[in-house]
C-alpha cells in the first residue's frame, strides 16, 4: 500500500487507541520508576489529537492535504496537551517529522527520513543517548533498523515494521539499564529492572504505524 | 438531612473509590482553582483554557514580573505564592505534571509591565523543556526573559548519572525572596542575581511515610510496608533513594539535615533560615518535632538559625512525611525574606 | 551518610511501629511545644510544668486578655493563635485531653493585665469542667475571668440528649474577631459580648475520610471501610453521627452545609464568612474544591460570601476529612475579621 | 481488719495496678464510644499519684496520718493531672470523699459516707444522673448496695464489697443504655451497645479498694 495522507489519519487514531488500551500498562511501568503519569499524560495527548483531526477533517476545506500536515498536527497538539518530559520530547519529535514528510504520500527513503528526523529531535531536546534508559533507546533501535532494511530496497511498509520491531525490543532492552536521564535518574541502581515507559509508549506509535498500513492492505 | 443525599452517583469503577475530596478526579485540579479563586478574589484572578494563575489587578508597572509553575499536586505551591511580593503569576499542569508551553508563554507576557520576567523553574526534565519552549515564544513576542532553575534537593546525586537535583521545597524560599528583591525594584538582572544567590544557598531533604495516590490513577504512587518509610524521595510520588525501617524524629531528622548540611559546607558562626515543610499528611505538630530536632542539630554544630518557616508549603498531595531546607543567609537575604509578602499562603 | 544512621532503638512493640515523626509519644506534645517555641520564639513563649504557652512580651498593659485551651492534636489550634490581635495564651492538654486547671490558671494570670481576660472554652464535658476549676482559682486570685462556650457544631443536637453541640472549626473565629475587639480597646463585657455574637452566628459540620491515630494509643480512633466516610465527626478521633458510602465533593458539601445553614436560619441577602477546614490529612487543592462548592450553594440560595477562610486550622492529627463553617456577619464583624492578626498560624 | 490508713494507701497502689492492668481495655471502651483516651487519662494520673504518695511518705514527717488525707491527695494529684472529663469527676470525687474520712481508720457507715460524698462530687460537677451511661451509674449501684449492707449490720469491708459488686454490675448495665451525657451523647443511639469506660474504671477502683481490705486479712 501507499504511505499517504489516508494511512498518516488512520496511523495516528490507531496510535491513539493503542495508547488507550496501553495507558495502565504505562502508568504502571512509571510508577515503578517515575512519577506514574506517563499513560495519563499520553492519553490525553493522542486523545486530544483525535478530536483535533476530527475537527480538521470537518472543515469546509477538507483535512489535510500532506502526510507532513497530519505529523504536525500531532506535533503541536501534543506539545500544548501532554506537559511532563514526553509532552515536548514526542512534540518535538513529531514537528521535525513532519518537516520531511511535506507530500501526499511517503516511501521507504522518507520513511526513513522522517524516523531519523524524530530521533534527531528528541536528542536535541533532551540531550539524551542511546544507553541512558529513555524513549532515544527504541527510536535509534527504530532509525537503525529501517535504514537497513530501506538500504535492501525494501518498502515504505517494509521499513516502518523493521522499525517497531526494533523499537519493542529497543524497548525491552532498556529493562536491565540504569536509567542517567529523566526521572528514573533519581533511583541510581534501583531503575534497573524496569522497562522505560517512554520507550515502550514509542514501540506502541511505531507499531500502530504498521497495524495502520496493513489495515489497507491485507496481506 | 435525608441520608439519600449522600446515596447519588458518587465514584464509578471495580475497585473501592478513592478517598478523596473530589467531584471528577479528571478535573481536579480546575475544580480546585475554581474555589481557589473564589476564596481569594482580592488576591489572584485564574485564566482557563489554558489554565494559569495571575495576581489580581496584572503586571506591576516598572517592577519585573516573577513567574512560576509547575504540576499539580503540591498546592499551595506555586499558587498561593501569587500576591505582593512573591509571585505575578503561577502555572499549574495536571497532577505531578509538568504544564505545557501554551499554558506558560501567556503567564509569562501578562506578568510583563515592560521591566521583563523571571521564569522560576524547578529541575524536572518536563518543567525544563516545556518552560524553554514556553520562554522562546514569549520572546518571540518581545518579552525579555530570564530563568533561572531550582535544584536543591540533595537526595539526588548532581552528577553525569541523573538528570540533576530535583527542585523541591526551596522553591518558596526563592520566590519569596526574588519576589522582594523585584518589589524593592531590582532589574531583571538584578532580580535573577538574588535567585541564583538563594539557589545556591539552599538544599533540602525529604522523608515519606506514606505514599500519595494521583486523583485519576487512583493507586499510590509507590508501595511502602507499614514499618518502612523511604528517605530521600521527591515531591511527585517518586520513590527515594533507600527503604529504611520506621525510625524517630530525632534519627528521621539527623538523616535529613546530614547531607544538607555537609552539601553546603556549613560552619560554626554562620546564619541560616530553617523551613520545616510538611508533604500535606502529616500533622503541623510532628512538623515542629522535626523542626526542634534539627534546630538542636544545627545549634550543635555552631550553626545559627536566625530565621524560620514551618508548615505544608510544598506538598505531594497527602503524603505523610517532610522535608528539611536549610538557606545560607546573609543580610541582605535577611532582609529581602523579612519584607512584606501578601499572598494566598504566605503573609507578613 | 551510613544507613546505620536510622538503625537506632526506634519505636518498640509488637505490631508495626506507628508512622509518626517523634520520638517517644507520650512526650509528643512537649517535644512539638519545644519546636514551636524555637520556631516562633517572636511571637510565644512556652511554659513547662506546668505547660502553656503565652503571648511573647506578656500581657499587654489595658487589653482585655484571651485565653483558650483544650486538648492538643488539632494544631495550630490554640498555640498558633497566640499572638497580636488575637490570644494572650494558650493551654494544650495531652492529645484529645482537655489541660488539667493547674495549667489553665497560670494562663489565666499570665493574660491579666488588670482589664480582666475572658475564657474562650470549647464545649466539651471535660474542657467546660477544667477551666471551671481554673477559673474558680484565678478569680480567688483576684483575677477578672468571664467564660464562652463555643459550640459550633451542628452534627451534633443541642438537647437534653446530648453534651451539647461541640466546639470545633467556628472557635478561630470566635478567637480572631474576639482578639480583635479585645486590641481595638473594648472592656471585658464588650470583648465577652462580640465572642458570644460570633458564637451565636456560627455553625459547622465536619467529615472524615480516614480516622487518626493517636500517638500514645497507637491505633486509629475508629475504623472506617475503604468506600465509607464519617459524617458529622469531631475533632477528637470520636465517631460521627452517621456512615455513608463515600461519594462526590459535591455531594459531601451539601451533606455538611445544609444542616450549617438551615441551623443559622441563613436567608438570602445575608452577608457570611465560608470558612473550610482542613482535618490534617487532606490536601489543600481538595479543600478548595469544598470551598469552591460551598460557595456555589450558597450563591444558589442568595446568601453572599464576603470573607472566606481555606486550610487545616482546627485539625485532628492526621485525620482526612474536612468541615464547613459559616458565620453570619455584619459590618462590625467584618472589620473585626478584617484587623490586623499576627500570629504563627494566622497573619494580616 | 480495720480500714486505716495504709488500707487507703494500698488501695491506692492497687487501684493503680489495676487501672495500669486494664489501661488497654478501658481506651478500647473509649474509642468505641468517645475518644480513646480514658485509659491513658487515668493511668497517667494514677502513676503520678503512686508519685506522690511515695514522696509524702519519704517525707521526714512521715505519710498521711488520716484516710481523708490519701483521699485528698488522690484527688488533688488526679485533677492536676487527668485531665478530660474523668478528671475533674474523679477529683471532685475523691475531695468529697477526703473531707467525710478525716480519721485514722474508718467504719462500715463512714464507707457509706464517703462512697455518698463521691457521687455527689460527680453529680454536682457533670449534672448527669443515674441512666445517662456516664460513671455516675457505678457509683449509684454502689452507694446503694453499701446502704443496705451498712444498715443490714454489715462491717466496712462488707460495705465495701457489696459497693465494688454492685459497681461491677451498674458498669455491666450501662451497656445497653444511650448515651445523654459525655461525649458519648454525640453517637446518640450508636452509644448503644457499649459499656461506659468511666463506669467500668469506678468498679476497678472500688474493687481494688477490696482487694486491698483483704490484702492485709487473708479470709
Ligand atoms: N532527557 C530525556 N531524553 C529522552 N527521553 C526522556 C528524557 N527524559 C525523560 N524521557 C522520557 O520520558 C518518559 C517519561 O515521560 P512522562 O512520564 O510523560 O514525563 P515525566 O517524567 O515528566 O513524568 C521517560 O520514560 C523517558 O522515556
Ligand atoms: N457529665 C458527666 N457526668 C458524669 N460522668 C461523666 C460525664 N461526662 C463524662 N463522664 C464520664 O467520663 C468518662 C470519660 O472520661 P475520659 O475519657 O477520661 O474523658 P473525655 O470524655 O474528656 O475524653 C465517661 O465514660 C463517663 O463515665
Ligand atoms: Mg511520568
Ligand atoms: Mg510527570
Ligand atoms: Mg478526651
Ligand atoms: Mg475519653
Amino acid at each position: 500500500m501507499t504511505l499517504d495522507v489516508e494511512w498518516a489519519e488512520r496511523w495516528v487514531r490507531t496510535a491513539a487507541d493503542a495508547v488507550t488500551a496501553n495507558r495502565d500498562e504505562l502508568t504502571e511501568l512509571d510508577r515503578q520508576i517515575g512519577d506514574g503519569d506517563h499513560g495519563a499524560n499520553l492519553d490525553r495527548g493522542f486523545r486530544a489529537v483525535v478530536t483535533r483531526l476530527d475537527e480538521v477533517a470537518a472543515a469546509p476545506d477538507g483535512g489535510p492535504a500532506q502526510v507532513g500536515d497530519v505529523l504536525k498536527l500531532v506535533a503541536t497538539t501534543l506539545m500544548s496537551t501532554v506537559g511532563g518530559a514526553a509532552g515536548p520530547l514526542y512534540g518535538t519529535a513529531f514537528l521535525r517529522a513532519s518537516k520531511v514528510c511535506g507530500r501526499e504520500a511517503i516511501e521507504a527513503p522518507s520513511v526513513v527520513a522522517m524516523l531519523e528526523a524524530a530521533l534527531e529531535g528528541i536528542e536535541a531536546r533532551g540531550h539524551a543517548r542511546t544507553g541512558e534508559k529513555t524513549m532515544v533507546d527504541a527510536w535509534q533501535a527504530a532509525v537503525d533498523a529501517a535504514g537497513k532494511v530501506a538500504g535492501e530496497g525494501g518498502d515504505g511498509v517494509a521499513v516502518l515494521r523493521a522499525a517497531a520491531d526494533a523499537a519493542d525490543a529497543g524497548a525491552t532492552a532498556t529493562i536491565p539499564l540504569v536509567a542517567t536521564k529523566g526521572r528514573a535518574s533519581y533511583l541510581g541502581e534501583r531503575s534497573a529492572g524496569h522497562e522505560d515507559p517512554g520507550a515502550r509508549s514509542t514501540a506502541l506509535l511505531l507499531r500502530a504505524a504498521v497495524v495502520a498500513a496493513e489495515a489497507a492492505d491485507p496481506a | 438531612m435525608a441520608p439519600e443525599a449522600l446515596d447519588g452517583e458518587g465514584y464509578q469503577g471495580e475497585d473501592a473509590p478513592m478517598k478523596k475530596l473530589l467531584d471528577d478526579p479528571a478535573n481536579a485540579v480546575d475544580d480546585s482553582l475554581a474555589g481557589f479563586a473564589l476564596a481569594h478574589a482580592d488576591l489572584v484572578e485564574v485564566h482557563y483554557a489554558p489554565t494559569y494563575v495571575t495576581r489580581a489587578g496584572g503586571a506591576v508597572s516598572g517592577k519585573v514580573g516573577l513567574v512560576s509553575g509547575g504540576g499539580s499536586g503540591h498546592e499551595p505551591l506555586h499558587a498561593g505564592f501569587v500576591g505582593d511580593g512573591m509571585l505575578d503569576a503561577a502555572v499549574p499542569g495536571a497532577v505531578f505534571t509538568s504544564p505545557t508551553p501554551d499554558q506558560i508563554q501567556p503567564a509569562i507576557q501578562a506578568s510583563d509591565s515592560g521591566s521583563g520576567v523571571l521564569a522560576i523553574v524547578k529541575n524536572y526534565t518536563g518543567d525544563v523543556l516545556n518552560f524553554e519552549t514556553a520562554v522562546e515564544l514569549a520572546e518571540a513576542e518581545g518579552v525579555e526573559v530570564a530563568t533561572v532553575v531550582v535544584d536543591d534537593d540533595v537526595a539526588v546525586e548532581n552528577s553525569l548519572y541523573t538528570a540533576g537535583r530535583r527542585g523541591v521545597a526551596g522553591t518558596v524560599l526563592v520566590e519569596k525572596i526574588a519576589g522582594a528583591a523585584a518589589a524593592r525594584g531590582d532589574d531583571l538582572a538584578g532580580v535573577r542575581g538574588v535567585a541564583e544567590r538563594v539557589i545556591a544557598g539552599v538544599r533540602s531533604m525529604g522523608v515519606a511515610l506514606t505514599p500519595a495516590t494521583v486523583p485519576h490513577v487512583g493507586r499510590p504512587g509507590f508501595d511502602l510496608a507499614d514499618d518502612e518509610i523511604e528517605i530521600g524521595i521527591g515531591i511527585h510520588g517518586e520513590p527515594g533513594r533507600r527503604r529504611v525501617p520506621m525510625s524517630t524524629a530525632t534519627e528521621v531528622t539527623q538523616a535529613l539535615l546530614e547531607p544538607v548540611v555537609e552539601d553546603l559546607t556549613l560552619e560554626a558562626g554562620e546564619r541560616t533560615l530553617l523551613f520545616v515543610n510538611g508533604m500535606g499528611g502529616t500533622p503541623l505538630s510532628e512538623l515542629y518535632v522535626v523542626y526542634g530536632r534539627a534546630h538542636d542539630l544545627l545549634s550543635k554544630r555552631g550553626v545559627e538559625v536566625t530565621r524560620s518557616l514551618v508548615g505544608n508549603y510544598v506538598t505531594s498531595l497527602e503524603m505523610q512525611g517532610a522535608s528539611v531546607t536549610v538557606l545560607r543567609l546573609d543580610d541582605e537575604l535577611e532582609a529581602l525574606w523579612d519584607a512584606p509578602v501578601r499572598t494566598a499562603a504566605l503573609q507578613w
